[in-house]
């Protein structure tokens, strides 16, 4: 155990100012953290691993670490992954968005990548709000919560981005927290390693622009909520509807084996060039 | 699983890294840890009481926990008693 | 190649109904006279929603000069296979324009002066299929116009179907090929100066419109 | 497709099928795109060739928001990328535009104009976009924009595109018309081996001494794609050398100025333009686009009824080329620039022109191309 932070650091970009400009108790970092044991873990090569992000408080995650980085455009991050991907498929293309990045302003992207199945690692990094602008509401606020922008509660119902994402058409869909990091590293790693589109969901607070507002006094209480609410899906299942009120299930939610596009585009081409010939 | 003994551990933060966000000082089972409000940092008050069970490494957002053993040849493995949800 | 005779813009306007094969038409009228004959050829299409059943139209102009502008602007050949196209287009005639008709859909054409087959009556009742209608135009243009080898357009026209329809489309361009030799004996008198060597002939015109190429029955019901 | 063609050949095509021809024969190997009049035929013409070739990948988006972003990706992967549109797409684009500019990434974007604002007329044609192509995306920025006139033009104009876009590492944008587009003519395919291709500067040092955005001789550094062991970092926001956020107001001024410089200094490489009966010129037209084929005729046209009129046909149509203006106008009385908006190109002529002769401006937003007859009215009044 004692590699965990060192070996972080292996994969730090030395020259970039530390700490990091995540606020205190931003689970940005623990998810960074579990995203570089997994990538190392896994023995996949730096120059293999292209870190995709968007906009907003995740957008700023690529600049940390040594892997091809690219901070895309707000909502954007997918469309250029699946050009890397289908133009180089042999890369690992990770992508790491927000909530309001991915399911808002790119919403139409999210559900698209996923119906295509293509073969990404999708990380959305759901927080509830829009964080680096200063607090606004966004698609996956709770409903009554205040924003910003919802200063008498948030009215509109949130996503799932579970079920959204499952009933899109995705491979694999799992949902863990920056609480669980034993188990995060495990969806990561399952995340990262498996064929298709693979969405993960990892709840991470964001006290200074969500907490403060929604009564939690410091980002402990926030983990501590994480900690009482979310529990394993398997468990969950078996809990009473009736008694699951607020808890939130984690884990894999869902594991397709279909082809993904790349590998069927690559097929095609076969096709069409073997008849030729 | 098998509890191994306590205080087998060397605990290190780096205060120019660490912000104080206090995850580690609040789960922490052996209460190893305490913010120093002076420095406006977490601090290792107890280091013979930790039980090695990795919890502030994984969970410190900002990298600043590093945790070796005291024992260079000792077991570097995780207990697994840390806390459960 | 280098065309074998001398064109200094001869402009053509097809016209029809969507539906009507006018812009396919076009395509392999403009591929042979480009690719078989020589010339240039640009051909522009008035591009309209991706209906059926509309006015449709797409332009050749040909030349042996490299082509400028691109569109008509002096047309010598309006074909027109529907009412509708022949009133929309009829104002673009000039003096010395040749307006080639449908008969079996143009029951009112704004001039005597025209040349007519029944086109889609002939393609149902003798080739069974209404949609080789614009192979038989295409035959009966090659025949028209002076400067048209039928060989080269029998050639785009293979080239460019899908070989299960070659065969009925060739019959067709036979057909329209002859039907219009039949009917008009010879190419209008006006583009004589393109033909080879041609002496001047009666005006075919003339003599096409006094023949009153004749209409046998109503015609079919147009709906596409 | 497989066996490699090593002669010109004649074939009848569409404009939008020239493109095609164009860009493969450039080495474009990655087409992203979403569907709109009167585009579509690029897309399509695309959809059937690219997975007929060896690393060719074909990919219908969303949306043309979409559509730019898979182009950057590929790009940034190595690929020669384009994608194809008309205005209302090109607007959605926009965004994307100024990213590629900011991180310095190659690709064609075809935008074949119809008739707006918003959904417009989409099957006529326009040329109502040629600001929008220039100043489209927020922010300073420098950019090619070119344009084609004829079906031959647009084969060769679509590998012009591409060699600037590799040559400077910058989007290139290729305005073409409805009637342009949707032209069919007889042209020739070059041979390969008969066409020039230029393909963008990869790095010859180690990882570690390279610098993605570093400044270089021209202006344009090495980019190498991704996963080839230079790991770096792209990203929108102003950055330094090494591709990382700065707001230090020196790496700002020198990056910013640094990616117009690239593009400016090399002015005599990048603007083309057509001269025809320009030498000796009286009335000078400056048209591009199917105008110019209008222009074409009523000059000539003109010169019969001995009017010395002259046409200046822009190829390049930005960096607008100034010194070929300059150079023809010093004869001229007049300057005549007809085109299908209410002056967009009028408005650079006119700047360049600099009162030295009476500009005037002929102008149609109706759908219809500007005819020979129009133009040769214009003239005739001189």
């Amino acid at each position: 155990m004692a590699e965990v932070t060192q070996l972080i650091h292996n994969y730090l970009r030395r020259d970039k100012k530390f700490p990091h400009v995540f606020c205190p108790g931003c689970g940005h970092g623990i998810v960074l953290g579990s995203l570089i044991r997994s990538v190392h873990a896994l023995g996949i090569p730096k120059d293999d691993v292209v870190l995709v992000a968007g906009i907003g408080c995740s957008g700023r995650i690529p600049v940390y670490v040594d892997f091809n980085t690219v901070h895309a455009v707000h909502g954007r991050a997918l469309t250029i992954a699946t050009g890397i991907k289908m133009a180089n498929p042999k890369l690992h293309v990770i992508v790491i968005m927000g909530d309001g990045d991915a399911l808002s302003i790119g919403g139409n992207h999210f559900i698209h990548a996923a119906r295509r199945n293509i073969g990404l690692s999708v990380l959305v990094l759901n927080n509830f709000i829009y964080g680096m602008t200063g607090g606004q509401c966004s698609s996956t606020t709770p409903q009554g919560d205040w924003s910003t922008t919802t200063p008498y509660g948030a009215m509109e119902k949130s996503f799932d981005l579970v079920e959204l994402t499952s009933a899109a058409g995705a491979n694999h869909v799992a949902r863990g927290t920056t609480f669980h990091v034993k188990t995060l590293d495990k969806l990561m790693a399952n995340t990262l390693t498996k064929p298709g589109f693979n969405f993960l969901e990892v709840l991470t607070p964001c006290h200074t622009q969500y907490g403060r507002k929604n009564k939690f006094k410091n980002p402990v209480e926030m983990y501590k909520w994480l900690k009482s609410t979310a529990m394993p899906l398997e468990a969950y299942n078996k809990l009473a509807p009736e008694k699951r009120g607020d808890r939130i299930p984690i884990g894999i939610f869902q594991s397709r084996e279909e082809t993904p596009l790349e590998v069927s585009y690559e097929n095609l081409r076969k096709q069409l060039r073997g008849a030729k010939s | 699983m098998a509890k191994t003994k306590k205080g087998q551990t060397k605990i290190t933060i780096y205060p120019d890294w660490c912000k104080g966000c206090g995850l580690c000082v609040a789960f922490c089972p052996g209460k190893v840890l305490e913010l120093d409000p002076m420095e406006g940092c977490a601090k290792v008050v107890r280091e013979e009481d930790c039980i090695n069970c990795g919890f502030c490494e994984l969970h410190c957002p900002d990298f600043a926990i590093v945790i070796t053993p005291k024992d260079s040849k000792g077991s570097t493995e995780p207990n697994e008693g840390s806390p459960k949800s | 190649m280098k065309p074998d005779k001398d064109i200094h813009r001869f402009e053509i306007c097809l016209s029809g109904l969507g539906g009507q094969g006018v812009l396919t038409l076009g395509k392999i009228m403009g591929q042979a006279l480009a690719l078989g004959h020589g010339f240039n050829v640009a051909q522009t299409q008035s591009y309209g929603p991706e209906a059926r059943g509309g006015a449709s139209r797409t332009d050749l102009v040909i030349s042996t000069l490299p082509i400028s502008y691109p569109k008509t602007d002096k047309i010598d050949l309006l074909v027109a296979l529907s009412q509708e196209a022949c009133n929309k287009y009829f104002q673009l005639l000039k003096p010395g324009s040749i307006l080639l008709v449908n008969t079996t859909l143009v029951k009112q054409v704004p001039t005597n002066q025209f040349l007519g087959l029944p086109f889609t009556e002939i393609a149902m009742d003798k080739l069974k299929l209404v949609q080789a209608m614009n192979t038989l135009v295409l035959g009966a243009c090659t025949f028209l116009l002076p400067f048209a080898r039928r060989a080269a357009m029998r050639k785009s026209l293979e080239d460019a179907l899908p070989a299960k329809i070659v065969d009925i489309n060739l019959k067709a361009f036979n057909m329209g090929y002859r039907d219009a030799q039949k009917a008009f004996g010879e190419s209008p008198a006006i583009w004589a100066g393109l033909a080879d060597s041609a002496p001047t002939a009666p005006s075919a015109l003339v003599k096409a419109i006094k023949k009153k190429v004749p209409i046998k029955k109503k015609p079919a019901a147009t709906k596409k | 497709m497989t066996a490699k063609r090593n002669t010109p050949k004649e074939i009848f095509a569409l404009g939008a099928e020239a493109v095609v021809e164009g860009a493969l024969l450039a080495g474009c190997s990655f087409y992203g795109g979403y569907p709109i009049t009167p585009s579509s035929e690029i897309m399509e013409g695309m959809a059937a060739r690219l997975p007929k070739t060896e690393k060719g990948v074909f990919i219908q988006m969303e949306d043309e928001i979409a559509s730019m972003g898979t182009v950057i990706g590929a790009s940034m992967a190595g690929r020669k990328a384009m994608t194809a549109t008309s205005g209302p797409g090109f607007s959605l684009m926009q965004e994307f535009i100024g990213y590629a500019c900011m991180t310095e990434v190659p690709l064609v974007i075809v935008n074949v104009m119809r008739g707006g604002p918003s959904t417009g007329l989409p099957t006529s044609p326009a040329q109502g976009d040629v600001q929008q192509a220039r100043w489209g995306t927020h922010g300073d920025h420098s950019i090619i924009v070119l344009s084609a006139t004829d079906v031959q033009d647009c084969l060769q104009m679509t590998v012009t595109a591409f060699n600037f876009a590799e040559k400077y590492r910058t989007p290139v944008i290729l305005l073409l018309d409805e009637i342009t587009a949707h032209t069919r003519e007889k042209i020739t395919l070059p041979a390969p081996n008969d066409i020039e291709i230029f393909s963008r500067l990869q790095p010859t040092m180690p990882p570690e001494w390279y610098k993605p955005f570093e400044e270089t001789v021209r202006g344009v550094p090495p980019m190498p794609p991704l996963g080839a062991g230079y790991r770096f970092h792209y990203t929108g926001l102003t950055h330094d050398d090494h591709g990382f956020p700065t707001s230090k107001a020196d790496e700002v001024a020198s990056a910013i100025s640094r990616q117009f410089r690239k593009i400016d200094q090399f002015f005599f490489d990048i603007q083309i333009v057509d001269e025809h009966q320009a030498e000796d010129c009286e009335i000078l037209v400056v048209a591009f686009g199917c105008v110019a084929r209008s222009a074409h005729l009523a000059v000539d046209q003109a010169r019969e009824l001995g009017i010395k009129a002259g046409l200046l046909n822009l190829k390049t149509l930005f960096p607008f080329p100034r010194g070929a203006v300059e150079k023809v106008i010093g004869n001229c009385k007049t300057i005549l620039v007809p085109e299908m908006n209410m002056g967009q190109m009028s408005r650079e002529v006119k700047r360049v022109n600099d009162g030295r002769c009476k500009v005037k401006t002929l102008n149609r937003i109706d759908g219809h191309i500007i005819t020979p007859k129009q133009i040769l009215d214009s003239l005739r009044k001189g």
